[in-house]
């Protein structure tokens, strides 16, 4: 089993769907120590990819970069940008394809992870959407269906939330207010997960 | 909060709008219409300056474009770092043959849009250098400069970097003044009511009736601490005090400061803080060069101030003085 | 509400210490300091322009002291007109042989001091007249011009019978622009937060967190309605409505816009504003002539706007167009 | 019986005294329609009167234009104008006297009253402080002790508040709103009748 463009396209789908409540609760992680806006800029990068025509796409790497693009050309935000590297990257890699299989994703969001790393300049561990995306790439390592795939993804995400709560933020504008970070989840990676809980519900088989 | 808006969407185009409507040397470029250069374009021969940053710090960055002060700026939503394709074709307007320097605050957005932009632009053959403003010293330990945020002393490094650009410096020389400007200024700044991203339904921090935060981004972001309100003067005492004890290695007795307002505060208090600041750093042996008073980077109706001070030897003494002409800003 | 001071009975002192300190072209004279006039002095053999006002305003009405606008200001505390004896030392201040006309807002407090002040003044010599700023449509109806409120608008007849005298016109000339252009103005203003008078223990009014007040006063005079808050466009919609309602008779297609904003709205939301304000003039067949954005006139730490519109002819526009420099406000 | 400069110095004295809970009133008072400053101004006003050295003055002419110029320099706010206005009146025509007759005081406030309508341009029956100041010349004009001044006085400022409360105003900020004035005190009227209560209160006779 695999991912092709139509599952793309229906997790954004549903990502959309599901974004009021996200946005209010990203914008109130945010504002905790940052400047406020990673829901209301996450809403628009996803009304952004949700407004792309992929209909007639079946190349998952030309999929991906439109994605990419489309992120690119909603916000310059640190965690959209970083959104759209991930996607550019992973539609690189998959360019010429019309079909992903699952146990291929581990692998991929670890380049995303890398690549998203390079550009950014944020390590392991300094309690980033790196963070997540890091458990959740090893996590689905071993998955070869679309179920298992979004089951491990997800709790893989969550259980980085609960990893990382108590831990100080290294990153990012909070990263001054390290010992008040403790206890608070970082939005980006509330992003990752909140975002994951919405796309990833389940869905009607792929063909 | 209330807004004077429409869509919450259209803050920031449509703010665009009626800003080149009213300054005519000033024209929006580039594909979104995110991209604000000189109406005269690029000058042949002159090293660019590319600038960009979020919306909502008006005049900051975009208003800073014009003769002696920056060629284009990229515009972001508000709070937001431009996108890399207004990174680029910020770049791109303001090359004139002679590179172009790349000035901007150290926010994480902005500097991965502008180094991507960067990277794209390798194969065009447009030379590109880059300074960061840093001058927030409540937001990093001064072991850990490159990590500050830039606040309003960007300016000074607009002005300088500028001046030296008109002049007709090649961009080694630009380059070495902005940075050169980063390093000889230093800012702060408090709050006293909170700004509303016109996308957000709160606005982005609450802060008690009573309360004041010193060292407060631009974005909100929080300061070094949360107190009774004071005296205007017992808070520019602290302020002034911690420019000082930040100042850079080896400067010397001049200083510009510029005394800014984050918002809503008005001028009158801003006056009644400078009386203050200047006659603190005459006790300390500095002597004023151009103060500037005024709003002259923001957080919309952010209720504060910053403080800034630029140290300044002959070169950039030099270069401060020399003319300059932007919608917000005339020198000379 | 917060203020950056120390003692409130210090505000304006305090803060024209400041003043004259970042702006050397100022200095503060007269008995009591509350007189702002050039530091050049008065120039013999021009007609001499004295204004006069309350506190809290700036850069009203003290910051349009300089070549080409005003000589000297009388200084009020906030929102109280100036006392008997500054208005008169502001008045002796401008003389420089030829006369001197009296320009200011049609405020109660102002008008009296000034009238005692003349009559003061009688025996010295000095031929003064009189002009008095009336520009706010929301303070009186059409039908009763000569008790309307000067607001913001105030600067055009500053700026025009500056011009005037500045270019050697006699008193009786330099009376007759200021008249015209008070004549040619209209202005409507309003507010979506208070102010608070720096001795005050609150806010001098009340707005509801979803409320906007069409043609509200720059102390916080009541307006015309007060409604939830609408779109900037429908706002705008309804403030130009007003103004070319009450377009002066004989009014030609020619026309200065002044966008202002009453303090903590920022310069964002007025370019929102002017970018309607520009669409519904054009609409109306008028051609706009010298746009201004930005705080002219202020009301302290209040959020809100006012829109000026002044009607020019040839002679106006003229006017308009040569060159004056204050602190805050360069033309030419 | 007569008033005489002491007379004069303790009024202004027990009008310092009494003037916080005054100054709250009045501020509250004209931030109802006007610009919400009388309090702040009327406390100025009495603050610089009261810090003027009267103890040399026997002149009751040279000591009530004191206290106009003290008034004069404090402020120039409608009503401190009209105050200074009124007392620079009464001054002229009492100068060179040290003691003036208790019963003179009526027909002195009707030429205060007229001078201040004069310079403010206000008639009487526009709801401002001169009505106020009409009821108190009106109704003081046959007594001749000081009690019988003060308790004419005070029940005239007090009835004139309540005669014109539920009239419309017809001058000075409040002018506009005519309807909204209406069931309203105007702020100047009332600061005559809170300063009337704070000052007029039982002294010693004078001598
Ligand atoms: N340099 C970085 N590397 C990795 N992640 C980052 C970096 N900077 C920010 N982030 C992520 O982005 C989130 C903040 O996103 P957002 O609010 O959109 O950015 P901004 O700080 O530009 O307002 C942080 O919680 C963090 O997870
Ligand atoms: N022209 C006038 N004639 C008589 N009384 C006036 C006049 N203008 C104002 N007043 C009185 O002054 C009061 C307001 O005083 P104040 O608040 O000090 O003045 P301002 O309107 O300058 O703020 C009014 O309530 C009214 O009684
Ligand atoms: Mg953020
Ligand atoms: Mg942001
Ligand atoms: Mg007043
Ligand atoms: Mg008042």
């Amino acid at each position: 089993m695999a991912a092709r463009v139509e599952n793309l396209a229906a997790a954004v789908a549903r990502a959309l769907a599901g974004i009021g409540p996200i946005e209010r609760d990203l914008d109130a992680a945010d504002a905790q120590l940052g400047d406020g806006d990673t829901g209301g800029m996450i809403a628009r990068v996803i009304g952004r990819m949700a407004a792309t025509d992929l209909s007639e796409d079946r190349d998952m790497g030309v999929a991906l970069t439109k994605l990419a693009k489309a992120a690119a050309a909603a916000t310059g935000s640190s965690l959209g940008t970083l959104v759209a590297t991930g996607f550019l990257t992973v539609g690189k890699a998959v360019k010429g394809r019309e079909e992903v299989p699952w146990g291929e994703w581990g692998p991929l969001l670890a380049t995303a992870r890398d690549a998203m790393a390079a550009r950014g300049g944020a390590a392991l561990g300094d309690k980033t959407v790196l963070d997540g995306l890091d458990a959740v790439a090893e996590a689905i390592g071993a998955q070869d269906t679309r179920e298992a795939v979004a089951a491990a993804a997800l709790s893989a995400g969550r259980r980085s939330l609960v990893n990382f709560r108590d831990r100080p933020c290294r990153m990012g504008r909070a990263r001054l207010h390290a010992e008040r970070s403790v206890g608070r989840d970082d939005p980006g990676m509330l992003a990752l997960v909140l975002l994951m809980e919405a796309s990833l519900s389940p869905e009607a088989p792929a063909a | 909060m209330k807004k004077l808006m429409n869509k919450a969407e259209d803050y920031v185009d449509e703010m665009l709008d009626g800003l080149i409507l009213v300054h005519p040397s000033l024209v929006r470029d580039g594909e979104s219409g995110r991209v604000i250069r000189r109406s005269a374009g690029a000058r042949q021969g002159k090293v660019g300056i590319a600038s960009g940053g979020g919306s909502g710090h008006l005049p900051l960055f975009t208003g800073y474009v014009g003769p002696g002060l920056l060629d284009t700026c990229a515009i972001g939503n508000v709070f937001e770092g431009p996108t890399v394709n207004s990174c680029l074709e910020a770049i791109r307007l303001a090359d004139g043959g002679r590179g172009v320097l790349r000035l901007y605050g150290n926010y994480g957005g902005d500097r991965m849009n502008f180094d991507m932009a960067g990277d794209l632009l390798e194969d065009e053959g447009i030379v590109t250098t880059t300074v960061l403003g840093n001058d927030d010293i409540a937001s990093g330990d001064a072991s850990e400069r490159d990590k500050r945020r830039g606040v309003a002393g960007l300016i000074y490094a607009y002005k300088l970097a500028g001046a030296s650009a008109e002049a007709g410096a090649d961009l080694e020389t630009v380059t070495r003044v902005a940075a050169k400007a980063v390093a000889a200024t230093r800012s702060i700044g408090l709050a006293l009511s909170p700004c509303q991203v016109p996308t957000a339904a709160h606005p982005t921090f609450t802060l008690g009736e009573g309360e004041v935060e010193m060292g407060m981004g631009i974005h909100g972001e929080r300061g070094l601490w949360r107190d009774g309100m004071k005296p205007a003067d017992a808070l520019v005492e602290e302020m002034i005090g911690r420019l000082l004890a930040d100042r850079p290695e080896g400067a010397g007795e001049r200083v510009s400061i510029l005394v800014n307002s984050l918002g809503a505060t008005p001028l009158e208090e801003l006056f009644i803080l400078y009386r203050r600041a200047a006659a603190l750093l005459a006790e300390a042996g500095l002597s004023v060069v151009m103060p500037l008073v005024g709003p002259f980077a923001t957080s919309m109706e952010m209720a504060g101030a910053s403080i800034s001070l630029c140290f300044l030897d002959d070169e950039l003494a030099g270069l401060l003085a020399t003319p300059a002409d932007c919608p917000f800003w005339k020198v000379g």
